[in-house]
């Protein structure tokens, strides 16, 4: 059983408290009459399905309740971290803040 | 004290007499004794029948490795095991076991003719034959086949034992304790850190137990512990060792123990998650391969001093070694020492260490290096063997009736390679070893490669002035997977160990290739011409033993598999004597039958009833949401089809949910209670669905919005009133609702008092009739339903259920999603596109009704049918065609979701989806069942009261 | 209350008493302006009963039966919920031993220490968990897994 | 290649079984192949071998980037039925049972076809209702599926527990009686077997590294561990490994891999005569012909390919399996694995063409991929050589995820109301 680091209790938490809910940072659409058919089957289905290093969104469903994101290494399992949701992926900066989430 | 039983020695109880039974035979052990070590000290060698040939096997080894003595223990009814090795079971009064696999008996078995035609069994033999005549595979081969299968006895009566489980915390967890893992403990123990050491022997020592000058030791070392509150569990098998420091071990309690003396769980399952874990897992005796090495009394050394200083009991009488690695000399010493014959010592290397020389020499023993065992003789035990120097046919031979292989040491790696820890190759162990770091857990001991003492050789198998081909050298012997098996697998292409593994079998027998896997994996490197490590080892798998279903299953059977959510009105309905269905995890009462009706006439009944007088039905399962904040309308305006906007406080909305692939996922109606504040309600099924999926969009992609969401679902009991008399029920116990139609009208939400607590009503209709839904706060639920109920009696009230509630809701043609609808209906092919809200410019599932085949004109939508003969009932799921009589495949055009006898219309109606279906209303089609085809007409999914005039009642 | 439910005897076994407790006062609420209220997995006193923090902008407000609904802050969400939640608490010198059976939280008193609180499962029953002293807890779960917790509870103690 | 017969059993073994030849050559890449498919499993294999056999594409290789039958072969619980729903799906199906029944002798190697019956239990009025559903579908597409009572069905599995009182009692059961097992490796190694006597390359131990396409967008060739190998036409047909090969030539999948988890128990005589499964109580078990109950468990809910088990999966397998079946809560687990499944949004597979000229895939089975096998190579094997699918494998195309026209048996069995 996995061992998740909420990061709004900001302990870690084991796997059966919490639901997956499928690749991180994907936006819905904010007009999704502009999007092409094609298009909203990428929004709808098309995943990264990453071997290695995958973000990805938990629901603390047995806890806070809380989404939040996560970097896993699929092959692996191990979690390289975990944030709150609507904070940038880490790596990219928020185009609010400038915050990169600690990641360059 | 029988002629095999050592006095003075082992750490047993001699002095206290255990009686057991052993194939119906009473036999005597000590207290402490294994079954193993009991049998042995009754001079029984022959325990059993190997899978395949049926050849008769002795006892191996002494601890969990052991392949060959695989027992059936009956401990009542219900409560026989099969597969259990006989050196794990601990001698007790009462214990009967019996061996497995042969007929009519042990000694005299049929299936041993197998071992006759064994030429023609080679490891995938089955690949390549039983395919002629076609026919006979099903009616002759897989049969007889089948009939061979299997070791234990089959499962008849179920288990009445409990079984319990818990989860553990601890800083370190140290898996193993001999030596080394209680040496780990004991560093570890002054620093006031959670320490837990497991054990799945019933005494912790590890081989410590079999070394009588470290006792001493050992007793001082776990007085320490326990001192230092080190948790010491005993009996307790760490099966597999899974992510983050989570290892899973089970403990028996009670199999230990006399039945009738057995109380409380059988077993325990712990789930530790541990900071950091230590494996101490110690490592096993490697057999050897060579001609007939598997008959009875042929066994590893180390089990033989086992069996001499922990049990007291000697293997044999005159005992010969086969050792290749210097940890068999002690063996020999031991029991000489302990006044035992040692027949000779035979040592496949030509340098031996001066000391050992010295010291054979000292006892007297023969000692004959630079040769091999090359067969042994003897018939149910082994009688003697013949030895012959390496490289030369001078055999010779020696009468012995005990033979003890010296292999080396195969490191229990097991739970290491469960987490993925790498292997090395160790050239001098000639064995996997573990390789580099892991995360929280660390290798000591033996498991880590720390073998001592001494140094030794690793052959693929010995060998043999014959030729390789024409003898059966075993490997698994379990199996039955000899040495030229695997030679024949490389022969045949099969070159991956996974690939030779599976084809010949090797290492997946029930004790999983605990003493198969390495020489195995030499013989086939040798076969190959590669080097061990580059063949590499098949995976380990949890368990590392075998481990009980019912341990992992736990507490949860019977009532407490999984909970039944029952609402507060179910003890009602049970007193009523109502028949229940599952629905989700609810149970829901389905029909109330009065004396000997069936489920037709009592529904036909209830459905009368609200038809035209009142009936009440408990809704309570509904699921319900409160959705509260400023921006509670736009919310459910961004999730639902409809319009929410514009909805006035004190009225209700039907709502639709799409998913964003737009297919219907739930319904239900909706009240806005104020401003900011809705009361919404989901199927039973959905709640939670509905819940995660509005918290989701809430979260994430619209944090901005202030609402919030609550689970109401069992806040409130829901009693729904229906028919025409249903407000003159609620009326006399109402305070503070106007129920007149003009002042609460269909649709609309009131709130006030009702029998003196607190309400929130709802003008709702699921039936057609006027309608009443009245929601009270749960806890008095049941009051409220007994004073309406009471009250109802001058009107005629009937209590009905959800199959009533199907009758009447279908005879308006309302939908239930998951029934009529499945996850692949839009509003509009459901009907019911009149809840999109058109001029909404976004909503969940919106943009996917706008995709190409949404837009197809043969979309799949609910119609009503109308059988030509009114008594016949269609049934659900039955398929729809157009052309009747076409034949197989058989174009379907849709097929009938809902379908029952409507009461109120005196004959059959039902809903279906059909291509194109609204176009097709006047149309006749057909519904072929096995046994006749029907006809129906297409109609209005729409039965009664077209007007809706009944709901303005 | 007239709820056949909380009418069963306590379980009382060897340093372990398991009881229903009384009837409450609940509300859920939900805010974004916390000021006043316990942080995440916190307890605290709260207008004569407590608030139970269970997520970042989620209150358990578990109050004396018959207490008026508190007043608080603009821009929150109180919902009532004191009928579907059912309380139980588990006393007694194995008590945390007992809980430990089906759940998954370390419960030592270093990591969850009294006045520590969260939505936990037990068994797979969605629980709230609340340390109310070393060796006494509150649980509360929803009405319709009260029987079926009560009964895993009092087994496992069968079985400790 | 040696015939396989009792006959040469019996002569073999007079030598001392020396005298068998490799089952198929270790082959080693050549420079150009008129197809490669990568991915040796059963789907792999088999297509090659149909490539050869019905088509006459000889100069084809299989590679793999471990060994043959080493990844979702090797590691289902081997369960084999075709009473789907839909047509799509039951003709895809069903395509794959009739290929089963007779591929021992097409292959000339035993591959243990057991029509012993494939109980599916209905716990519930809506199971009910869902299972006539089937079953009135599947008679008229020709697909045997016939409802049993819970009595009947006891009677043919007497292990099952029909008590009315259990928590998920069982009101009846869909039998397929053509459904059964079949011995998972026999199969990869059958269609090696076949296929290399036909002139195909088996290349294990080598993986794909990239996918080469030309200046026209179509594929050349494949990077290789062992260097490039020019192709005209690639099939894909790696399971859980899709994304990432489909990523190689620049295409992204409505794909998602997940573990499954497996496990078998010590051997037992049989007693178990079926494959029985249970949808609302989340089991399903057979007996093996070695006496192994084999059990099937459940999918972590998050992608991963780490191949690892995870014990609450087995824990709550078991609870379904001795609540089904409370005679076997004595048994005992001898080997739980996990492998990768690779699961579309609809469940059902993508087998096909990609918008890549050249490039063919096979994937998206889900839980699926076994009972498939035979049929799936023969279609993908089809659709290579053509350039175009057969009738059977045309729904199962990747348009289908733009326009909506899903085929999702999971959808036509929800649960809800």
């Amino acid at each position: 059983m996995l061992l998740i680091h909420c990061p709004y209790c900001d302990e870690p938490r084991p796997e059966i408290e919490f639901g997956y809910a499928g690749e991180a940072h994907i936006a819905r659409p904010i007009n999704p009459d502009d999007l092409s058919d094609a298009e909203w089957e990428t929004y709808l289905f098309v995943r990264t399905n990453a071997r290695g290093r995958h973000f990805e969104r938990w629901r603390h469903v047995h806890g806070c309740g809380r989404f939040f994101n996560a970097v896993r290494d699929t092959v692996t399992d191990t979690f390289e971290r975990t944030y709150k949701a609507g904070v940038a992926r880490p790596g990219e900066a928020d185009s609010w803040t400038g915050d990169t989430g600690g990641i360059v | 004290m029988s002629a095999f039983r050592l006095p003075g020695r082992g750490r047993i109880d001699v002095a206290r007499p255990v009686a057991f039974r052993f194939d119906g035979k009473a036999m005597t052990g000590a207290a402490g004794d294994t079954l193993a070590s009991a049998l042995l000290a009754n001079g029984v060698h022959l325990v059993g029948r190997s899978f395949k040939y049926h050849r008769p096997r002795g006892l191996l080894g002494a601890g969990v490795e052991e392949p060959n003595a695989l027992m059936g223990v009956d401990r009542g009814p219900g409560r026989h095991t099969a597969n259990v090795r006989a050196t794990t079971i601990e001698l007790h009064d009462d214990l009967t076991v019996e061996t497995q696999n042969r007929w009519p008996s042990l000694g005299f078995d049929l299936g041993a003719a197998t071992n006759l035609l064994s030429p023609l069994f080679p490891a995938g033999f089955y690949n390549k034959t039983f395919m002629w005549p076609r026919s006979a595979w099903e009616t002759l081969y897989e049969p007889a086949i089948r009939r061979m299968a299997g070791l234990g006895k089959a499962p008849h009566a179920i288990d009445p034992d409990r079984y319990t489980a818990r989860h553990d915390f601890v800083d370190l967890l140290i898996v193993g304790a001999g030596r080394a893992g209680i040496e780990a403990a004991l560093a570890a123990s002054a620093s006031g850190e959670r320490v837990m050491l497991i054990d799945e022997q019933p005494e912790l020592g590890g081989k410590l137990l079999a070394n009588p000058a470290r006792w001493d030791w050992l007793a001082g070392a776990l007085t320490r512990l326990d001192d230092a509150g080190v948790v010491c569990l005993s009996r307790t098998t760490a099966i597999g060792l899974y992510h983050d420091g989570f290892v899973g071990a089970v403990e028996r309690l009670t199999d230990h123990l006399p039945p009738a003396t057995a109380t409380g769980p059988r077993e325990r399952l712990h789930r530790i998650r541990a900071a950091r874990i230590v494996l101490a897992t110690g490592a096993i005796e490697r057999p050897l391969v060579f001609a007939d090495n598997d008959r009875p009394g042929v066994m590893l050394a180390s089990a033989a001093r086992t069996y001499l200083h922990r049990y007291g009991v000697a293997v044999g009488k005159r005992v010969a070694l086969m050792v290749t690695h210097d940890s068999g000399y002690q063996v020999a010493f031991d029991l000489a020492e302990a006044g035992i014959g040692i027949a000779a010592i035979v040592d496949s290397r030509p340098d031996l260490d001066p000391s050992l020389k010295a010291r054979a020499s000292d006892l007297g023993l023969e000692l004959i290096p630079h040769a091999v065992v090359i067969g042994t003789h003897g018939a149910k035990a082994v009688t003697g063997i013949t030895l012959a120097p390496l490289g030369s046919r001078q055999v010779r031979k020696i009468a012995c009736d005990a033979l003890l292989m010296a292999g080396g040491w195969t490191p229990t790696v097991h739970l290491w390679s469960h987490g993925k820890g790498k292997l090395g190759w160790d050239e001098a162990l000639g064995a996997f070893v573990p390789e580099g770091e892991m995360d929280r857990v660390t290798c000591t001991g033996a498991c880590a490669g720390a073998i001592d003492p001494g140094h030794g050789v690793h052959a693929e198998a010995l060998w043999s002035p014959r030729d390789p081909a024409s003898f059966k050298a075993f490997v698994d012997l379990q199996n039955d997977v000899t040495a030229r098996d695997i030679r024949l697998a490389v022969r045949e292409g099969f070159r991956s160990i996974e690939h030779i593994k599976r084809y010949t079998t090797n290492g997946m027998a029930t004790d999983q290739g605990k003493t198969s896997n390495l020489n195995g994996l030499q013989v086939a490197a040798g076969a190959l011409g590669n080097t061990a490590p580059q063949v590499g080892l098949t995976t380990f798998r949890p368990p590392y033993t075998p481990t009980t279903f019912g341990a992992l299953a736990g507490s949860a059977k019977d009532a407490l598999f999984q909970p039944t959510r029952k609402t507060v009105i179910d003890s009602w309905a049970h007193a009523q004597g109502a028949v229940f269905e599952n629905v989700a995890q609810w149970r829901r009462a389905r029909y109330f039958p009065r004396a000997s009706e069936d489920m037709d006439a009592a529904v036909a009944r209830e459905c009368r009833a609200v038809r035209t007088g009142v009936g009440m039905f408990d809704a309570s399962t509904l699921g319900k949401i409160e959705v509260v904040g400023p921006d509670a309308a736009e919310f459910l305006n961004r999730m639902y089809t409809n319009p929410w906007k514009a909805l006035a406080p004190g009225r209700c909305r039907y709502g639709l949910l799409l998913g964003e692939d737009g297919f219907i996922r739930d319904d239900g109606v909706a009240a806005r209670l104020a401003d900011d504040r809705f009361h919404v309600t989901t199927t039973t099924g959905g709640a939670a669905r509905v819940l995660g999926m509005m918290e989701d969009y809430l979260q994430t992609e619209w944090p901005d919005l202030d609402v919030w969401l609550t689970s109401t679902t069992e806040q409130y009991a829901v009693i729904a009133l229906q028919g025409p008399r249903a407000r003159d029920v609620i009326a006399p116990h109402v305070e503070g609702v106007d129920l007149s139609p003009e002042a609460l009208p269909h649709m609309a939400y009131a709130e006030g008092r009702i029998c003196g607590v607190p309400m929130r009503l709802f003008r709702v209709s699921f039936t057609g009739e006027l309608g009443f839904e009245v929601n009270v706060p749960a806890g008095h639920g049941l009051a409220v339903w007994e004073a309406l109920w009471a009250e109802g009696q001058r009107h005629g009230i009937t209590a009905y259920g959800t199959e009533t509630m199907h009758v009447l809701r279908a005879e308006k043609g309302y939908i239930i999603v998951g029934q009529d609808s499945d996850g692949t209906l839009t509003p509009d092919d459901a009907g019911i596109g009149w809840a999109v809200g058109k001029k909404k410019l976004d909503f969940v599932g919106r943009r996917s009704l706008a995709r190409p085949d949404m837009l197809l004109p043969d979309r799949k939508q609910l119609v009503g049918l109308l059988t030509d003969d009114p008594h016949y009932v269609l049934e659900e799921g039955a398929q729809i065609v157009d052309v009747p009589n076409a034949p197989v495949p058989v174009p379907m055009i849709g097929h009938v979701t809902s379908s029952y006898h409507s009461p109120t219309l005196g004959r059959s109606i039902a809903l279906a989806v059909v291509a194109g279906g609204r176009a097709r209303i006047g149309e006749t089609l057909f519904v072929p069942m096995a046994d006749k085809t029907h006809r129906v007409t297409v109609s209005e999914p729409l039965f009664y009261d077209r007007e809706g005039a009944r709901l303005d009642g | 209350m007239a709820d056949a439910l909380l009418a069963d005897e306590p379980v009382v076994r060897d340093g372990i008493a398991i009881a229903w407790t009384p009837p409450a006062v609940r509300y859920s609420l939900r805010t974004r302006v916390p000021s006043g209220l316990p942080r995440l997995l916190a307890s605290a006193r709260f207008a004569d009963g407590h608030a139970l923090a269970l997520g970042p902008d989620e209150w358990l407000l578990i109050l004396p039966d018959g207490a008026q609904p508190p007043t608080i802050a603009p821009l929150h969400a109180l919902t009532d919920i004191g009928h579907r939640n059912v309380g139980l608490t588990v006393a007694g010198d194995r008590a945390a031993a007992l809980i430990q059976c089906g759940c998954a939280l370390d419960l030592s008193l270093a990591t969850f220490p009294p006045g520590k609180v969260t939505r936990t499962l037990y068994d797979g029953v969605e629980i709230v968990l609340w340390r109310t002293g070393e060796a006494e807890f509150r649980i509360e779960t929803w009405r319709s897994f009260a029987a079926y917790l009560h009964a895993a509870l009092a087994l496992a103690a069968d079985d400790l | 290649m040696t015939r396989f017969s009792a006959a040469t059993l019996l002569a073999k073994a007079i030598g001392h079984h020396k005298g068998w030849p490799a089952q198929w050559p270790d082959a080693a890449p050549k420079p150009s192949y008129d197809a490669v498919i990568v991915g040796a499993g059963g789907h792999g294999l088999g297509a090659a071998y149909y490539l050869a056999k019905k088509h006459g594409i000889t100069n084809v290789a299989v590679i793999d980037k471990g060994w043959l039958g080493g990844g979702n072969t090797g590691r289902n619980t081997t369960i084999i039925r075709s009473n789907y729903l839909y047509d799509e799906s039951a003709f895809l199906y069903d395509h794959a049972v009739k290929l089963w029944d007779g591929l021992s002798q097409e292959l000339n190697y035993n591959v243990m076809y057991s029509k012993r019956g494939v109980l599916m239990l209905a716990h519930n009025v809506h199971d009910v209702q869902s299972f006539k559903r089937h079953i009135h579908s599947n008679r008229l597409n020709g697909v045997d599926n016939e409802w049993l009572t819970a009595e009947e069905a006891q009677a043919y599995c007497p292990p099952l527990s029909i008590d009315p009182n259990a928590r998920h009692p069982v009101l009846g059961a869909a039998l397929q009686r053509r459904g059964g097992t079949a011995r998972h490796d026999s199969v990869a190694w059958g269609y090696a077997r076949g296929a290399a006597a036909l002139g195909v390359d088996i290349i294990q131990n080598c993986a794909v590294t990239g996918i080469r396409r030309g200046a026209d967008g179509a594929v050349e060739g494949v990077e290789t561990e062992r260097g490039f190998i020019a192709t005209r036409k690639i099939g894909v047909s790696a399971a859980g490994n899709s994304s990432v090969l489909m990523d190689m030539a620049g295409l992204r999948f409505p794909l998602e891999s997940f573990p499954l988890q497996a496990l078998v128990s010590e051997p037992v005589k049989p007693f178990f005569p079926c494959v029985v499964m249970s949808n609302t109580v989340h089991a399903y078990m057979s007996q093996s012909d070695k006496g192994e109950l084999v059990i099937g468990a459940g999918t972590d809910a998050y992608v991963s390919y780490s191949q690892r088990g995870a014990l609450h999966i087995v824990e709550h397998t078991l609870a379904a399996i001795c609540e089904i079946f409370p005679v076997v809560r004595r048994m005992r687990m001898l080997r739980n694995w996990g492998g990768i499944v690779d699961v579309t949004p609809d469940r059902s597979p993508i087998l096909g063409k990609t918008p890549v000229k050249g490039l063919y895939v096979n994937c998206g089975w889900g839980t699926g991929g076994f009972k498939a096998t035979p049929g799936a190579a023969d279609l993908l094997a089809w659709t290579i050589a053509k350039d175009e699918p057969h009738p059977i494998n045309a729904p199962f195309n990747l348009d289908r995820f733009r326009s909506g026209r899903l085929i999702d048996e999971a959808a036509a069995a929800a649960v809800a109301h």
